[in-house]
């Protein structure tokens, strides 16, 4: 899949001959600070938007955005992270680094389209929640926590579109749905390649690597089972064209509120939890590993390595397991 | 989310030898004596990272755990190779501890109540959570909620296993699911933070117990020190983060020593769990309905508490 | 709770001249051209307080609202006396405002849409609430739940009202009783705060709405000046809890001027409420039942409009 | 009535020969800080007590304490003001002036209540809520009145316990219940005697009229319908014996929570709604008032006059309507 990012980047990105400059100019497209965020896109694809403010317990976060819109005649709940156009508003919205109170804002809304029956449209663009004491002290993990506990029981479609940067839990924290979208040159990771490579590399300088290692594009996640449709951006990338951009994100957005608004709430919803239930793969060992007083390293690695694979976490494509396991 | 913290020396969590020197005192510590008070330095009071079988055998009633699942084991299915390559990383811990992953979950009875529960260990990557940690959390609240039982969970954790990518993120939505459906069935839920609960165990389930227990001085916090500092560059007290902290944030209900920590939770199940005497105290949960498990309990345990014996569910589902 | 605002002069509520003096620039504004600008200073954007009767005219739909319960009426339970005696200050409100108490409730049209509102008048003993005002936000609530048509009230109150004593108190519980109930049938519910929106009534249903909007500058707090000032000796700055101080701290949804605040209610409707065509648009409520509202206030609006042979519940409870 | 508090106290107090002073009286002996708070009267009340902490969004509010006790074996969820026995401790606990996370606090507790079906015994005795801008920023008035509203629909029974002041909106965010008991002693009121001098006499000097008017004290309370049930003190008053005060309390607490505890909880939730859904009298006039400009003050007067009682809202003991309304 690395040589279909090269494929598309080749003719403008430099360094795009080996796997680990495509994957690292994928991950610069995608956190390219002219791509469209949730407002322009909004603009582009809803006949009116409502936006609504505030926790109802602290404050409002203007690094996400909440509101009412009308999509094609619909009513559809929008929740989406919001980076600034420029200097001004990107202090204005914490270069779009989330504190609880967006979280807890999406969650009143959340049940806002629940009670009155709106579908749920969400834009991921985050590099993840603000790391700072703020944030941090007025409970940014409980918040990230319950969101992501009440998108997996919101009795009411949702379809999240990753547009940029997926990060983290802070990400994730309005990234459960129904649906998950992701523009072809988003990227989704459970760190940042940066974050990564300073734990586990003990230096941040080997970020390309760990981009590589945690297989972030979007059609990698996609080939991993964690998003469900990439959509092809049009000419160089998604800001060279937002129009365009937001209309291949309606079309898809619009064909899969049709297809999850004629399915039963309850199974639409108890869908929604298998989905999210099964994800990740496993292996059931032929017995268990023996207490390591007990047995010499040889009977320890036998048993290891009689494991027969049964993977009932992956639902597509079974990455390749690694047989040493 | 997963995040570099502060580690301890890595011999704490595994002493090798008759020695420990505290990091709180500097005291040479006999390691008998030391598990004799449940490894908290009897001179400063620190609080000592366990195992989770030794965590399970301080809290249980005596021999009532039957462990489940011992047999879910890790794949490696991204590939991932940085200083080192996955599958080495986990055979490592996996020789080091004898379990195929960071946590341990299974039935137990406390106080003679049946309870579900699931135990993470630092000592397996840095308790980091993948797939078998977030499908262990997972099948330990399904089992809570199919025999109506109180579901305990101990955490102690580095955060998400980043060598098995966005899977791992994927742990907290999995663990979520489960511990909304535990929630809307009205099964109680005791969460155990204890010394680190970091990153996205913090941003999950550990957060979000019915009530919030937190071992003194346990570090709790979502993004890490470098994290932090290399974002933001603020500078943070020495007290930040740690359980008190919390506290008085209004994250953890209490702070609980070692030393309390089964009494304390055995009094909380008391209140937790309605009697199942049919006296009026008050009106019964409208979901409620009888429990079997404490029977499939009493059977389990008179065999060899080996859980390979008891992989099916127990009770009547 | 009650508490003693920064009154304005009074004429500025019921100005019983050609002039009125803008108190946000001085401007001295010409009555007649002020009532076209909706009462909003063409000069400065200051929204003068307005009566309830003025606000249903501005919001609703030509001739579309129908008063109910215009003949509840306040007693002196407590038979209170202060500087003056309560029945006194009761009848020199009435005679002034033309009302029997501090809110208007009944049923109305905005952009077609059914709903039912109440309103608050400021010009009534400083639109305090006491058991009628209290009894009238019930019953437009309980309106709204039988005929499930939103819910729309529009605050303007100095708090709970002293003379009527825990009577006033209780209206808190009385009004979120039937806000709950409310809520429960998901049955939307827009709150308007305008200037000033204080005491109980902001600790109760005007604090709670599924959206909360305020006009610019409306003055929105619990407790009073002096109570703070005399309890605490903080000094606060002077935008200290305007609308748009509520807003920056999570309270308020949106701020409007009010020559938008028609259209944007209208708007707001437009999602609350599902279309009742039955294309699938996305799964109903399961609480949703016919509504037959509509075709009662059309009937309502062909007789004269007079609240009086409204009395009864419109439609098929 | 004043007579009845007169016999009482007019041993140990001065001035109490007349009615102003003899509710003074009262008001200083509710306001007494010597008398029982939360944590002591539940020492002397249960066999065991788990206080909680926190309202998972912003901190613990020291000044309203919250947990499970268990009172002559029944499993009870406890919510309680608690003022601060010597100055350190009222420091701590703010004197016993409550922020919104002490509402938020109580109601995440009372969610476990409903939950695990134990019933709400509730202490009240607070001056108000916080009047400070910490307070007010952070929404103590979102925070009352979503307890208020909570406590509306609760599905477990509630005992309200006035020990001493009952002040406002504060005290009313943890009084909502099925029974309201009062000490003999306790106040309860919609303001302050000295707030409601200050605004309707325009001077705090007027506190002691004011507190006469607005009848503030238990026995007014229950005449007019607002409390269900007045405990007598022993002694001199609470203070002089805290461990009788306790057993009266639980006598009392226990009888209803058995009594409650017999009703189906849809029953009881629907009595609730209706005692405070009626709370509060009003007549309905036998036509509106005519608007100024077509009626002349005579017919105004006798529209009004010819008003006809009718007080849905009252329930017990009508108050004395004055005829000129
Ligand atoms: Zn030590
Ligand atoms: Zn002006």
């Amino acid at each position: 899949m690395v040589d279909r990012l090269l494929g598309r980047h080749g003719s403008d990105q430099g360094h795009t001959d080996d796997p680990v400059s495509a994957v690292w100019a994928h991950v610069q497209e995608a956190r390219n600070l002219k791509r469209p965020h949730t407002l322009e896109l909004l603009k582009a694809m809803a006949d009116e938007f409502v936006e609504l403010h505030g926790d109802r317990v602290f404050g409002d976060d203007s690094a996400i955005v909440t509101g009412f819109a009308r999509i094609s005649g619909r009513r559809v709940v929008v929740l989406g992270f919001q980076k600034g156009q420029d200097t001004e508003e990107n202090i204005r919205r914490n270069f779009g680094l989330p504190h609880p109170e967006g979280y807890r804002k999406a969650m009143r809304i959340m049940d806002l389209a629940e009670r009155y029956a709106m579908p749920v449209l969400t834009f991921v663009d985050v590099q993840g929640a603000f790391p700072g004491a703020a944030a941090e002290e007025r409970g940014i993990a409980e918040a990230i926590a319950s969101s992501i506990g009440m998108m997996t029981r919101l009795r009411t479609p949702i379809v999240v579109v990753i547009t940029g940067e997926g990060g983290s839990g802070g990400a994730l924290g309005l990234a459960v749905g129904d649906t998950i979208v992701a523009l072809e040159n988003s990227i989704y990771s459970v760190i940042s390649p940066e974050g990564c490579a300073t734990i586990l590399w003990r230096s941040g300088e080997h970020s390309h690597e760990a981009a590589v290692a945690m297989k972030v594009t979007a059609g990698e996640q996609q080939e991993m089972g964690i998003v469900d449709i990439v959509i092809p951006e049009p000419g160089e990338g998604a800001h060279t064209d937002p129009a365009e951009t937001a209309r291949r994100i309606r079309e898809v957005v619009l064909e899969r509120f049709d297809a999850l608004g004629r399915v039963p709430l309850d199974e639409l919803v108890e869908a929604r939890f298998r989905k999210f239930r099964v994800m990740g793969p496993y292996i059931v060992a032929d017995r268990p590993v023996a207490p390591p007083e007990r047995t010499g390293i040889a009977d320890r690695l036998r048993g290891l390595l009689s494991s027969r694979p049964s993977m009932p976490g992956m639902k597509r494509d079974v990455p390749p397991g690694r047989e040493e396991v | 989310m997963p995040v570099r913290l502060p580690f301890r020396p890595r011999r704490d969590t595994y002493p090798p030898d008759l020695w420990t020197k505290c990091p709180g005192c500097a005291e040479m510590l006999f390691n008998k004596q030391l598990d004799k008070t449940l490894r908290v330095c009897p001179n400063c009071g620190h609080h000592f990272r366990i195992s989770a079988k030794a965590r399970i055998e301080q809290l249980v009633d005596g021999g009532s755990f039957v462990e489940r699942d011992a047999d879910l084991t890790p794949v490696d299915a991204l590939g991932f190779v940085d200083l080192k390559a996955y599958p080495d990383r986990l055979m490592a811990a996996q020789l080091a501890t004898g379990l195929r992953d960071a946590a341990m979950w299974g039935l137990a009875a406390m106080g003679s109540k049946p309870i579900s529960m699931c135990v993470m260990d630092f000592g397996f990557i840095g308790g980091s959570m993948g797939s078998v940690v977030g499908e262990k959390v997972a099948r330990a609240g399904e089992a809570a909620i199919a025999e109506r039982i109180p579901l305990l969970i101990v955490s102690s954790s580095g955060g998400a296993r980043m060598q098995e990518g966005t899977y791992s993120l994927m742990q907290l939505a999995k663990t979520m699911s489960v511990v909304e459906r535990v929630k809307a069935a009205r099964v109680p839920f005791i969460s155990v933070m204890t010394d680190p609960t970091t990153g996205g165990v913090f941003a999950s389930f550990a957060a979000v117990g019915d009530v919030n227990l937190a071992e003194p001085n346990a570090l709790i916090r979502f993004a890490g020190d470098r994290v932090s500092a290399g974002t933001i560059g603020e500078e943070l007290p020495p007290e930040y983060a740690l359980a008190e902290f919390w506290m008085s944030h209004g994250f953890v209900d209490r702070i609980v020593p070692r030393a309390k920590l089964r009494d304390e939770i055995i009094t909380l199940l008391g209140f937790l769990v309605a009697p199942s005497n049919g006296h009026a105290e008050s009106a019964p949960s409208p979901t409620s309905r009888p429990r079997s498990f404490l029977n499939a309990l009493t059977g389990a345990l008179s065999s060899d508490g080996n859980g390979d014996q008891n992989r099916g569910e127990a009770g009547n589902g």
